[in-house]
């Protein structure tokens, strides 16, 4: 019944962005027309545990504030939640998992023992070259864009010049754009 | 003109209802009144028998220092601060009790109010029970004087210095015995932009055990034993003590009050006796009383 | 001007366009970011002829806005559970001597064992106290509510405290879609306080006196009747808003599909949306199902209640608080309103403490007792297997 | 009666003066005028507000207010002239 479209999943620990990924996509998916709700795991997470965060977007009022439970995607920021975190829980069969990963796709859906498609993207060094900083959330919503399509790149670095100001903004515009690339590069569309 | 008025509830000869004359008086009625629970609230503020003749306001019995914080916000939103001074009248268990969390927030926020403690040593609106204005020895219908215990056991807590300690601007300890000395006070402190901790001795003839006509009389003696010393603070620094020609034993000061008659039949009591002056020889010392 | 905001940030927008005297607060979790936005207004010049100041808890803060009110100026706070709790005995005392503070509640548990997170136990336990609640369901009505609650507070025909409900987490820290009201709109619709009595020296009137038994129960009739009148100055003012800003919340109550629905079911606060698209769900499919959306608390709207659920066989409350020793507050409320109607009557606590209510909880409990398969009476909703031992 | 019940309990001021105290004491203060020096003392310290300073003649005195004096004896015990005395209620006199 639910008109929802997309449920995305974000996992990484406290202090990366998660909560703000999701916002930041919440942002430029309202610039595209869509409803959007996110919103974080509700804790009292302190720096360097796992967190969640979520988000949902539609063509008619969100409704469901429920967790997301059965993801269409799941957004990886930092590798190592994969294991303690059973990341790809309940992620639909046709879904896709996005992975901060040094290596390839196929060797994490393999330790994963996942049956859907996997990306992956050396977000934390790409992070390190444009920031100077492992913080991944920007180069994730970027190849999470590259990988799915389903909102315009546009719209995302129009809202990260407004998240961010001068050259902060630049540098994770271009951050983004490079994963978006790289991701859109992977998966060929 | 009349800022409290005849007819209220006091008890014939009572100690607070003189310090509030001479304050609102000092003020000339220009202020806005906060008044914790207590004594004062219950003989002033019945329905459609008010004493007061200012702006008047009881909430709760421990958040008189707050409530005038927001007036005092109010008149400054509202561009309405030339109307009058905020004054809070709470009494000894409101103040250094139940309500220290509201007062030492509306102090350390340096709310512009003139906070007076009445301090009659007690509960004394529910019947004197002890609270931590309570002197030693005092006997309280919650530290009785009995075959053991001899009334209340540790000393005053020093509301003094706790306020100093706030960085007030002014902090002064007063007494009904020095009624000029009340309106001075007052006089300069609301001529100081910030909060000012005004604490005031008021005998209470009930819970003290005394007659009206010793009201002034006692409150004289708890100043001239030292056991009450009377002393202002500016910025910190203790600016005026009100020197002591010859001081009196502390004897003089208990004797004549049926809460610490215990203290001169007990065979311990001398103990205690001593105790007190021990308390009186240390306010002397600290504050310079002795002239 | 719709943008996606936090819904802290939903709440500190209406505010400020409200126009408050005096703010006081104290921070707690989920609340603080309401403050902290109005906090950051404050120190960049936003709120003009407003003093903000952080008490010293939530009983200061609470009692800072009693000398407020009193003096003349409008005022806001902002807290939850453990801190509503502690500012209960002054707001009950606000609530007698008819100051009219507007309150957000970010719904949350409360302590032993500590929990941040959403229930609505915090706010029932203030039932009694002579504030009106109601309970919003989205970001967008609670930003809406923020006028409506001042200009029913401060009805003369009212003068009460207003609280507004919205589920801690769920809401709070939610980012999504909100149509930002604008300065106009508001002023249109909402005029600037005018006190019938405060405190001024030019007229030096005693408040907060006490009364003894002769007039003490006058004074509580009163209070009684002005809560009651507070039931027709709320409908007329959700009305008037529906007009100022063409958004329609509905009055009391908006039930749906209640007409020939055979179990309707009542749910309040930020569940209500999944359990109106579960409740559309089972339609489709035949399920004689409804849904009555309670949005006024108190005043309780006993009879339009009673109106909108008459003709279903059975009721099944979601409750998110629980009346230990008893049922689920809100279904006590609402078989009370049935009185002389015989439903099946069924009430489910659900999502206590921040347990996540995934829609397939809803679902069960819905087809479950629809089919017959569950007892009359309260039930807890998801409760895991557990064993209860000293240590 | 009527009770007039008004918003939240706020009362007008000073209607304490409806309440006559004077018949709470079993003294009541006599000024010896001759020997007052209208110091104001006792009109400060009165807890009651009921003795004050008046013009009689060519001079001032201190006049207690009998309607609201409730005998405390604060003003005797503080005339720096020794002009005030307590004085027993008629009422109260035990006949020999």
């Amino acid at each position: 019944m639910s008109d929802i479209l997309v449920e995305v999943r974000f996992h990484g620990r406290g202090g990366q962005g998660v909560v703000t990924a999701a916002d930041m996509l919440a942002v430029a998916g309202f610039k595209d027309g869509y409803y959007t709700l996110s919103f974080p795991t509700f804790g009292a997470e302190k720096r360097g545990t796992p967190v969640a965060s979520f988000l949902r977007l539609s063509d008619e009022p969100i409704v469901s504030r429920d967790e997301i439970y059965y993801p269409d995607y799941v957004v990886v920021m930092d590798p190592t939640v994969i294991g303690p975190v059973k990341v790809d829980a309940g992620i639909k069969s046709d879904g896709k998992i996005i992975a901060n990963y040094p290596k390839g796709p196929e060797e994490l859906k393999e330790s994963m023992g996942v049956d859907v498609e996997v990306y992956t993207i050396n977000a934390t060094r790409m992070a390190m070259e444009h920031l100077g900083r492992p913080i991944t959330n920007t180069a994730m919503v970027g190849a999470f864009v590259g990988a799915t399509g389903i909102i315009k790149i546009d719209s995302v670095l129009e809202t990260v010049r407004e998240w961010f100001s001068g050259e902060l903004a630049e540098k994770n515009a271009k951050l983004i754009t490079e994963a978006y690339n790289y991701m859109k590069e992977v998966c060929k569309w | 003109m009349t800022y409290f008025a005849s007819g209220h509830g006091a008890c014939p000869g009572c100690g607070l209802a003189i310090a509030v004359r001479n304050v609102l008086d000092a003020l000339e009625g220009k202020c806005f009144v906060a008044n914790s629970t207590g004594c004062l609230e219950i003989i002033s503020s019945q329905y459609e028998r008010s004493a007061w003749g200012v702006p008047y306001i009881h909430s709760l019995f421990e958040n008189a220092g707050a409530v005038a914080a927001g007036i005092e916000l109010a008149l400054k939103a509202l561009k309405r601060t030339d109307e009058g001074k905020v004054v809070v009248f709470a009494g000894d268990g409101a103040t250094a009790d139940i309500g220290i969390g509201t007062l030492s927030g509306m102090m350390d926020r340096n709310h512009d109010v003139i906070y007076i403690c009445l301090d009659n040593e007690a509960y004394q609106n529910t019947g004197n029970q002890q609270s931590g204005l309570t002197p030693m020895g005092s006997n309280t219908t919650t530290t009785p004087a009995g075959a053991i215990m001899l009334g209340k056991t540790g000393r005053k807590k020093d509301m003094i210095s706790i306020a100093v300690a706030h960085g007030l601007p002014y902090v002064a300890s007063a007494s009904v015995a020095f009624h000029a000395d009340i309106r001075r006070k007052v006089k300069k402190a609301a001529e100081i932009e910030g909060a000012k901790y005004i604490q005031i001795h008021t005998p209470c003839v009930t819970g003290w055990g005394i007659d009206g006509k010793q009201t002034i009389t006692s409150a004289k003696l708890a100043y001239e034993t030292a056991l009450y010393p009377i002393v202002e603070f500016e910025n910190g620094e203790l600016t005026r003590v009100r020197k002591i020609k010859e001081r009196k034993p502390v004897e003089e000061y208990l004797k004549i009050q049926r809460r610490f008659r215990h203290l001169f039949k007990h065979p311990r009591g001398q103990e205690i006796i001593n105790l007190i002056q021990k308390i009186a020889d240390e306010n002397a010392k600290k504050y310079n009383l002795d002239l | 001007m719709k943008k996606v905001v936090r819904g802290f940030y939903s709440i500190a927008h209406a505010v400020k366009l409200c126009k408050p005297n005096v703010i006081a607060a104290y921070p707690i979790t989920p609340q603080t970011e309401i403050v902290e936005n109005l906090a950051k207004m404050y120190s960049n010049g936003e709120l003009e002829g407003c003093e903000y100041v952080t008490a010293e808890s939530e009983f200061g803060a609470a009692s800072i806005l009693v000398g407020a009110s009193a003096a003349g100026a409008r005022t806001f706070t902002a807290t939850c559970s453990q801190g509503l709790i502690l500012m209960s005995e002054v707001l009950l005392n606000a609530a007698g001597m008819r100051l009219p503070i507007v309150l957000v509640n970010t719904n949350r548990a409360l302590s032993a064992p500590l929990s941040i997170w959403n229930d609505h136990q915090d706010s029932m336990v203030l039932r009694d106290g002579g504030l009106i609640q109601i309970h919003v369901e989205t970001n967008q009505e609670a930003h809406d509510m923020v006028p409506l609650a001042f200009k029913v507070a401060e009805n003369s025909k009212v003068m009460l405290p207003f609280m507004i409900n919205m589920d801690g987490f769920k809401l709070t820290h939610a980012y999504e879609p909100v149509d930002l009201l604008d300065q106009d709109t508001v002023d249109s619709f909402l005029p600037p306080y005018n006190p019938p009595v405060y405190m001024t020296t030019k007229n030096p009137l005693t408040f907060g006196c006490y009364a003894p038994p002769h007039c003490y129960t006058e004074f509580r009739v009163v209070m009684q009747r002005a809560m009651m009148r507070a039931l027709d100055v709320l409908e007329e003012t959700y009305r008037e808003w529906a007009e100022v800003t063409g958004r329609d919340w509905g009055g009391h109550v908006v039930g749906e599909f209640l007409d020939d629905a055979e179990l309707a079911i009542v749910s309040m606060g930020s569940l209500t949306g999944m359990v109106r698209d579960v409740v559309k769900e089972l339609r489709k499919n035949g399920v004689k199902v409804g849904l009555l959306k309670i949005r006024t608390f108190r005043p309780f709207p006993a009879k339009q209640v009673k109106e909108a659920l008459k003709n279903a066989n059975k009721i099944l409350v979601f409750e998110r608080a629980v009346s230990f020793g008893y049922e689920g507050p809100v279904g006590i409320e609402v078989k009370s309103a049935l009185f002389g109607l015989n439903p099946e009557f069924y009430s489910f606590a659900v999502g206590l403490g921040g347990r996540d209510v995934p829609r397939e909880e809803l679902m069960k409990i819905i087809t479950d007792v629809y089919e017959g398969k569950v007892e009359q009476g309260f039930h807890f909703g998801t409760v895991k297997e557990f064993e209860e031992v000293i240590v | 009666m009527v009770v007039r019940v008004t918003l939240g309990g706020v009362s007008k001021p000073l209607l304490s003066k409806n309440m006559k105290t004077g018949d709470w004491g079993t003294e009541y203060p006599v000024v010896d005028e001759e020997k007052c020096t209208a110091c104001k003392t006792c009109e400060h310290l009165c807890p009651d507000a009921c003795i004050v300073i008046v013009e009689k003649g060519d001079t001032k005195v201190a006049v207690p207010d009998y309607d609201y004096c409730k005998g405390c004896g604060v003003c005797f015990s503080v005339c720096p002239a020794d002009a005030i005395k307590m004085e027993l209620k008629e009422i109260y006199k035990v006949e020999d």
